[in-house]
């Protein structure tokens, strides 16, 4: 397609790179879900290390599944070279359909074995704990349920607000980890969908998007909700103060999240580049320390923040949990939801 | 079935010469009233105030004691042939007829008679199921007609509502009105240009022009004695010759013609001339069928010498146009083997007892 | 010589008959024309619009076809699916009441202030889509402005009075909607033939009856597009049903996406349009029954508004506390835009207020940017949108045969699909170059957004092109044409100039909403182009909320720029010429005889 | 400037019965021809053939030599008046008139000249920026015409162009449009259904009824020499008395009335009853003005009698109705002290030379 746009105001339309000299590094597309805030930072410390990519780098902030999709779309012709934020189940989703290709093999030696593609078609980045939000205005944290079965508890009937299930990839890994709980544990699914049946009964209202869960929250409507750790500790940090991370006792639930390379990008060696700056160890202890993220690589020291926390992680089968997923999670939407 | 009176009634679009001026209208109950006058004098919209779509600049309007200037028009009772039809278009011929019915609550079955007759009464029997779009224009008009007439309002309403019909079929239906009309004593008002229509059906007529009223009288009266010559040139063709008064006695008045030829002009009571003084200007106004080809030649006093410049045929005689000076004049004649050809010099006698004087 | 003709005999009339054909040379011209301009049409519809879309049929068979079985009786696809139909069904109903009587009351009746109230009016349909939401959730959510000043005056719990569930959805698609409504109506309204409420009022109908028997049945082909577009977009619609967690056939897409089962999510899909195409049909169907061409001889006297003290006032009351309430989200998103982050937790209206949030977005070098790239590539479809629409439009119209209804489903396809799959179902055909997309590589060129919002709303163009065509009486066409215009002439000189009304309606629906659309353009945008909307997302998305108000602030000032601007072009010789306050509804002059 | 020719055109919509049945037509050169017939016999949709909007079912239509049976409506130069008249209504009237010189490319100032001509050809001088919706229907009839008249086409095609004007500007604007014509020698197709304006304008007449012709001929012709019943009836207001064919020569048929009544009518060759034998059904057609109103109490033979049922009067005129057995019989009497009373007996006369023979 010969055909350029041109509009007054806006220069270049085309993203792909141009024909400069080979000795520049050309430049490459990063489609991510991570906080733009986030991002440009990161890249920022990228291009800083690597000044052959100044200016080269473009990012695309949408939803994961969004960016699932325009992958997907883009298949025959890629235009995206880094996904950068997916759960492992997307992740794998789109490793089945052919459209991530194998990240450097110094960056997948790095990680260990559970918190990748065992290719490495992609790679989990961080470690997402799932624990317990409150809003202290309206509950004092030692009020607060201190176990997940405490949740079930008449006392904190209405008073538990939830990101809504179904399009949400981290809440689904959460439900199903709570009935792979049970299994694990002996006994049956059902006892998982009965325990997810008086959740729903406590439950006050399902939130549409994560921005509404913390207006929701904030705004009083409820005290309660689960969700993950780093996003709690950045909205603590930012606007919300009234919101506080509490952790179960008898641990959370951590699910990965991960980046990848996409297959047949246009500059793979622009993505090769950016995997191993971010999934380096020097990148991950600057992410911990201000991002309150988790890192899959192992650091040098643990951040004081999380050291504070005293988090203990849930022990679950990831696997079981993957290929469970879409029916129970069916099954709890068309069967428990809003019926407790 | 109850009268209809404009009192001083105005009606002024915008920034334009009022269309309708300070007119007075006494429709008698069970009347049939004609408005007659040129494109554009006003008529429609004299109509349409008393339907009540143009609410009046100023004056009231009265049906019967009860004054309905500001009366929406859905509560005045009146039918309507509008001049463009306003058929509903979403509805088939005999919905159309059958609404006005509906609105008054009629019974389904007596609804299907009615309708039946009054389809029956335009021709269209057999065309209830059509879609409007699928009729002729004349066959359009009738559907409007038998709209109004279904639903036996206190008040009829007529805008041109046989303009688009053939003369024959034209015939018929004013009859149909007319004896509809007058079995229902129905007080109808009727907007025509066609005058020989206004003469066939209508008790009286109103002569408008310029949002005027000119002349209100019987048809005879406003045929044979017109109020001013716009009246005497626009019923009917007329002769209307200028002049100037010489004298009056009580029963004539005697004229001299602009080129110096005296006439000799009966009078009367109340003669719409009365007020114009001796010496002055006043026009003489004869018909053409009330002039007669005398000869080819004559030049006795009181004939009229021109020659002629067309001869038009009209069935059952001709028209003849003369040139008698600057004016023109016309005279019927007979068809026959004497008419005169293009070109020749005729002569015309007045009928002297239908010479009328008007104000100029 | 008196030619005697055959006296007329009730047999047919003569042998020697050349029947013509129904093929091309026994075809009028302008039928001719049809259908040559339907060709190159026909054929950009199924490059651009129809191919496209069969992805999604093809993906919904990757399986054999096993995806279907969802939606066996009872099954959750199957009450998804009862229960979108139902919601549609309500949301057409609600804001078809709504929309069409703003549009009376606004078009009908003459009052101060008018004019103002026109464009507030149709200040909904700028709502962000997001934000959109949003602002309903801090009106009237459980603890929103409104139930919590009811709860404070009454002391009835807050939650009594928020919408929640079904009605919230319902709530916000009818304040969302009703412009399809409002601007199909107030389009019908000037284009009717005045003559014939006359005549209805004069047969003894009253106001109330002369509407429901005369105008409305006359206003068919507005309240049929009306009805059209609302049903399609809330068969369609995400967010609402989201927010309010009504678990409606999106949901269930979505939710199917999400677990990796394209392929139910593909068959969904289609269903979801089939159910749209059928309604499409059954409205066709309808409005084809009866004809709506006013058959008046001449062009009827324009209508006057109603006058009369008390009825205008009655109006205006009426008016203020609609728009009041049409408006109070516009109001809620420009009191959000300028509130401080995290302060407004209990109080009913937000306790401090500050321009941070501005600031924030003008500090920011190429903050603009978001708004140039939305206006001019949803410009960009707007122009496309109107050329193809209306086109289609008329030869839809004039089209005499089977084929109008094809043409019709074809262009109203995208519109019957939820957003994200036509989405990618653009990016999917047009990534690489094939026969089908005519070697067109769009994705990660700029050219795509604009090609995104053509597909998916050159619908709402087409469907009020339609609407105004159906009132105009074909003879003026003919008139043109016997005077020497051949048909571009004509419908470039004539047709085009008295479908005005609709097609302004329609194009300015097409650019606000491609100036907001969200769920194609972000699986579709060019890096470093992103349109407003992404950009609103992000913000909304890292929690700026502040920041993303402020950009649905200035969205919806610059699309209120349009809405004036177009308001102007539609009258300009009438601000000159008359005191009669003039806009978007008001009648330059009749259509025609 | 070019003939116009219909070659057994027919026009069928759907499963109706033909519009237009298998007609022959030859318009000449510079003709003034016009086709007359009642409300829905099909004149507009042959008119609308003509100009090409709607395409013949079968038959061929030529200009001059030219076949244009196919040929679409813009490139076949006629200029139409619409019978619903069809103006654009967002154009304003000065605007709609020059539309057809705009699209012939006409420079601005010839345009603005030509425009202003025609809109004083209508009597609409001044009218030129009013909207459309701002005119009465006559006026709006009178845009039409001059939108028609201003291009200045080589066929003239006008479907009731003066149905909405009344008499007086109708006769102007049929001596405007016929010395146009003559001018400009542009052949006309007009349609009417008033038999005195065809008289008066045209070379030559069709009558049309039901989709089919029945003569065509010069309006003196189609008047006094009607082919069918349908055209004496149809063309001005005839008597037509059924009975039986007793005997013919050359000069003269005999023919029994169905009272028994003998009559002697004149006989021409090219009779159109030339094919109805002696002892068949035949009919006499008389003009009410060639009855003449013998006496009150007269039985001479040759004269009817019958009682008079109505007095119609029409300016000029009276019409009476009298009753004569099963039919009735219409005579014009001139105004005057004679008329007869309604109830009254009369016996008119036959002028023997005007009795026509015409198939039943
Ligand atoms: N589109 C149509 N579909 C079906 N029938 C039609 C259509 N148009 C006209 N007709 C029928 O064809 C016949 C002839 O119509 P046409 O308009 O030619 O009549 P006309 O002679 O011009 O009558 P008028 O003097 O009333 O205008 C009528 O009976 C009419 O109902
Ligand atoms: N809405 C309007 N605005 C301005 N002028 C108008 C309007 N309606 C009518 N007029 C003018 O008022 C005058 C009278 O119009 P009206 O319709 O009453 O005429 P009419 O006597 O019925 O004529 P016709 O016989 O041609 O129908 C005309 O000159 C017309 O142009
Ligand atoms: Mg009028
Ligand atoms: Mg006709």
């Amino acid at each position: 397609a010969a055909l350029t746009l041109s509009a007054c105001g806006l220069d270049d339309g085309g993203s792909k790179p141009s024909a400069e000299g080979s000795d520049a590094a050309a430049a490459f597309t990063i489609y991510t879900a991570r906080d733009k805030a986030l991002a440009e930072g990161v890249v920022a410390d990228f291009e800083a290390a690597n000044p052959a990519y100044k200016g080269k780098v473009t990012i695309l902030t949408l939803g994961a599944q969004e960016a699932l999709e325009r992958i997907r779309g883009e298949k025959s012709n890629p235009q995206g070279d880094v996904w950068w934020g997916g759960t492992s189940q997307q992740m794998t989703q789109a490793a089945n359909d052919d459209l991530l290709d194998k990240a450097p093999t110094a960056v997948v030696d790095a990680i260990p074995a559970e918190a990748r593609h065992p290719e490495g078609l992609w790679v989990g980045e961080m470690k997402l704990a799932e624990l317990f939000m409150i809003n202290t205005d309206m509950m004092p944290l030692d009020q607060a349920p201190s176990d997940w079965d405490d949740l079930l508890k008449p006392e904190y009937k209405d008073k538990i607000a939830i990101r809504d299930v179904e399009p949400s990839g981290t809440m689904r890994s959460i439900y199903s980890a709570m009935i792979q709980n049970k299994v694990a544990s002996g006994e049956n699914v059902e006892a998982g969908y009965t325990w997810l049946k008086s959740l729903d009964a406590n439950t006050k209202v399902y939130a549409a998007n994560p921005t509404d869960l913390y207006q929701r929250m904030s705004r009083q409507e409820a005290p309660i909700s689960l969700w993950n750790l780093q996003d709690i500790m950045l909205q603590k940090s930012g606007s919300f103060k009234m919101l506080s991370p509490k952790v179960p006792t008898s641990g959370a639930p951590m699910l990965i999240d991960g980046v990848a390379k996409v297959k047949g990008g246009p500059n793979g060696a622009g993505a090769d580049a950016f995997l191993s700056f971010l999934l380096s160890n020097e990148e991950q202890a600057k992410l911990a320390e201000k991002h309150f993220q988790i890192p899959t690589v192992k650091l040098k020291s643990e951040p004081s923040w999380l050291a504070e926390l005293n988090l203990k992680e849930m022990k679950l089968d990831w696997n079981a949990i993957a290929s469970n997923e879409t029916e129970w999670i069916s099954y709890w939407a068309s069967n428990i939801k809003n019926k407790g | 079935m109850t009268s209809v009176v404009l009192d001083n009634v105005t009606k002024q679009y915008a920034d334009a010469a009022p269309s309708v001026a300070g007119i007075d209208l006494h429709i008698k109950d069970g009347e049939f009233f004609t408005l007659l006058g040129p494109s554009g004098c006003g008529k429609s919209t004299t109509l349409r105030m008393v339907a009540g779509f143009v609410v009046p600049t100023s004056g009231t309007l009265r049906f019967g004691e009860r004054d309905v200037t500001t009366v929406p028009p859905y509560k005045r009772d009146t039918g309507m042939v509008f001049q463009n039809y306003a058929l509903f278009p979403h509805m088939d011929v005999a919905t159309n007829v059958a609404f006005g019915l509906r609105m008054r609550k009629t019974s389904k079955s007596e609804r299907g008679q009615r309708v039946a007759e009054a389809l029956d009464v335009v021709g269209l029997t057999g065309y209830g199921e059509r879609r409007i779009d699928q009729l002729s224009g004349g066959q359009q008009q009738r559907v409007a007609l038998a709209r109004a007439l279904v639903i036996n309002p206190s008040v009829l309403l007529l805008d041109e509502p046989l303009s688009n019909l053939d003369a024959k079929l034209r015939e018929e239906t004013r009859a149909h009105i007319r004896s509809i009309q007058q079995a229902s004593a129905t007080t109808s008002l009727y907007v025509t240009h066609d005058q020989a229509e206004a003469m066939a059906m209508s008790d009286r007529i109103a002569v408008m022009s310029a949002g005027h009223l000119h002349q209100v009288g019987t048809p005879r009266e406003v045929y044979r004695r017109p109020a001013t010559s716009f009246v005497a040139r626009f019923i009917g063709r007329s002769n209307v010759l200028a002049g100037t008064l010489l004298g009056r006695d009580e029963r004539t008045h005697t004229v001299r013609l602009s080129n110096g030829e005296l006439l000799t002009v009966p009078n009367t009571e109340n003669s719409p001339t009365a007020h114009i003084g001796v010496e002055e200007d006043i026009a003489v106004s004869i018909r053409p069928e009330d002039l007669r080809v005398v000869s080819t030649g004559s030049t006795d006093a009181g004939t009229l010498r021109g020659r002629v410049s067309a001869v038009e045929y009209t069935g059952a005689s001709c028209t003849v146009t003369l040139n008698y000076g600057e004016t023109q004049l016309l005279a019927t004649v007979p068809d026959g083997p004497d008419i005169p050809a293009v070109d020749e010099l005729v002569s015309v006698q007045p009928a002297v007892d239908r010479l009328w004087s008007v104000a100029p | 010589m008196t030619a005697l003709a055959t006296p007329p005999s009730t047999t047919t009339p003569s042998r020697a008959k050349r029947r013509r054909g129904v093929g091309w040379k026994g075809l009028s011209s302008s039928d001719r024309f049809v259908y040559a301009l339907a060709l190159p049409l026909v054929a950009i519809l199924l490059v651009y619009v129809v191919l496209p879309m069969f992805a999604t049929l093809f993906s919904s068979l990757e399986d054999g076809g096993e995806a279907y079985e969802a939606f066996g009786a009872g099954g959750t696809a199957w009450t998804a699916l009862l229960l979108s139909v139902g919601i549609s069904l309500a949301s057409v109903v609600l804001a078809g009441i709504v929309g069409s009587g703003l549009a009376v009351l606004l078009s009908r009746f003459d009052f101060p202030g008018r004019r103002v109230l026109r464009v507030v009016a149709l200040l909904p349909m700028a709502l962000p889509p997001l934000i959109g939401a949003l602002s309903f959730y801090y009106l009237y959510g459980a603890s929103g402005i409104v139930p919590r000043f009811m709860e404070s005056v009454t002391g009835i719990m807050a939650s009594t009075f928020s919408a929640d569930g079904v009605a919230g959805v319902l709530l916000v698609h009818t304040m969302t909607m009703y412009p399809y409504f409002y601007l199909a109506v107030s389009a019908g309204l000037a284009g009717s033939d005045a003559s014939l409420e006359e005549a209805a009022m004069n047969l003894g109908a009253n106001r109330v009856t002369m509407w429901r028997q005369v105008l409305m049945p006359m206003l068919t082909p507005a309240l049929v597009s009306g009805a059209l577009l609302t049903f399609m977009v809330s068969m369609a619609s995400f967010t609402a049903p989201q927010f309010y967690n009504v678990n409606t056939l999106t949901m269930r897409i979505v939710a199917a996406k999400t677990s990796g089962d394209y392929p139910l999510a593909a068959a969904q899909s289609t269903v979801l349009s089939l159910v749209s195409i059928a309604f499409l049909l059954l409205m066709r169907w309808y409005q084809g029954r009866r004809s709506t061409r006013s058959a008046s001889k001449g062009t009827p006297q324009a209508l006057k508004s109603v006058q009369g003290t008390l009825p205008r006032t009655l109006a205006a009351v009426g008016s203020v506390a609609v728009v009041a309430v049409l408006a109070a989200p516009v109001v809620t998103i420009i009191l959000l835009a300028f509130t401080v982050d995290g302060t407004w937790t209990t109080q009913i209206l937000p306790p401090q207020y500050t321009v941070a949030n501005f600031v924030t977005i003008f500090s920011d070098p190429v903050s603009l940017r978001p708004l140039l790239v939305s206006s001019q590539m949803s410009g960009l479809a707007m122009l496309a949108s109107i050329l193809v629409g209306v086109l289609t439009a008329w030869v839809v119209a004039r089209w005499k045969g089977r084929g109008a209804g094809w043409l019709d489903v074809m262009i109203m396809l995208p519109w019957a699909l939820p957003g994200t799959v036509v989405g990618i179902n653009i990016v999917t055909a047009f990534a690489s170059p094939t026969p089908f997309n005519l070697g067109q590589v769009f994705v990660g060129s700029l050219w795509i957004l604009p090609l995104a919002y053509f597909i998916r709303f050159v619908p709402l163009v087409f469907r009020n092109a339609a609407a105004s065509l159906a009132q105009i009486d074909p003879s003026v066409e003919e008139a043109a044409q016997n005077l020497g215009a051949g048909p571009l002439r004509t419908l470039r000189l004539v047709t085009l100039p008295l479908m005005t009304r609709g097609v302004i309606a329609g194009a300015l629906m097409a650019f606000v909403q491609g100036f907001g659309e969200y769920v194609a353009s972000v699986v579709v945008y060019p890096a470093r182009f992103a349109p407003l909307s992404v950009e609103i997302y992000n913000r909304q998305y890292a929690n700026e909320i502040g920041s993303a108000f402020a950009y649905g602030a200035l969205q919806m000032f610059a699309i209120l720029i349009v809405l004036l601007l177009a308001d102007f072009l539609e009258n300009p010789r009438r601000r000159r010429s008359s005191t009669k306050a003039a806009s978007l509804t008001e009648p330059p002059t009749r259509k025609v005889s």
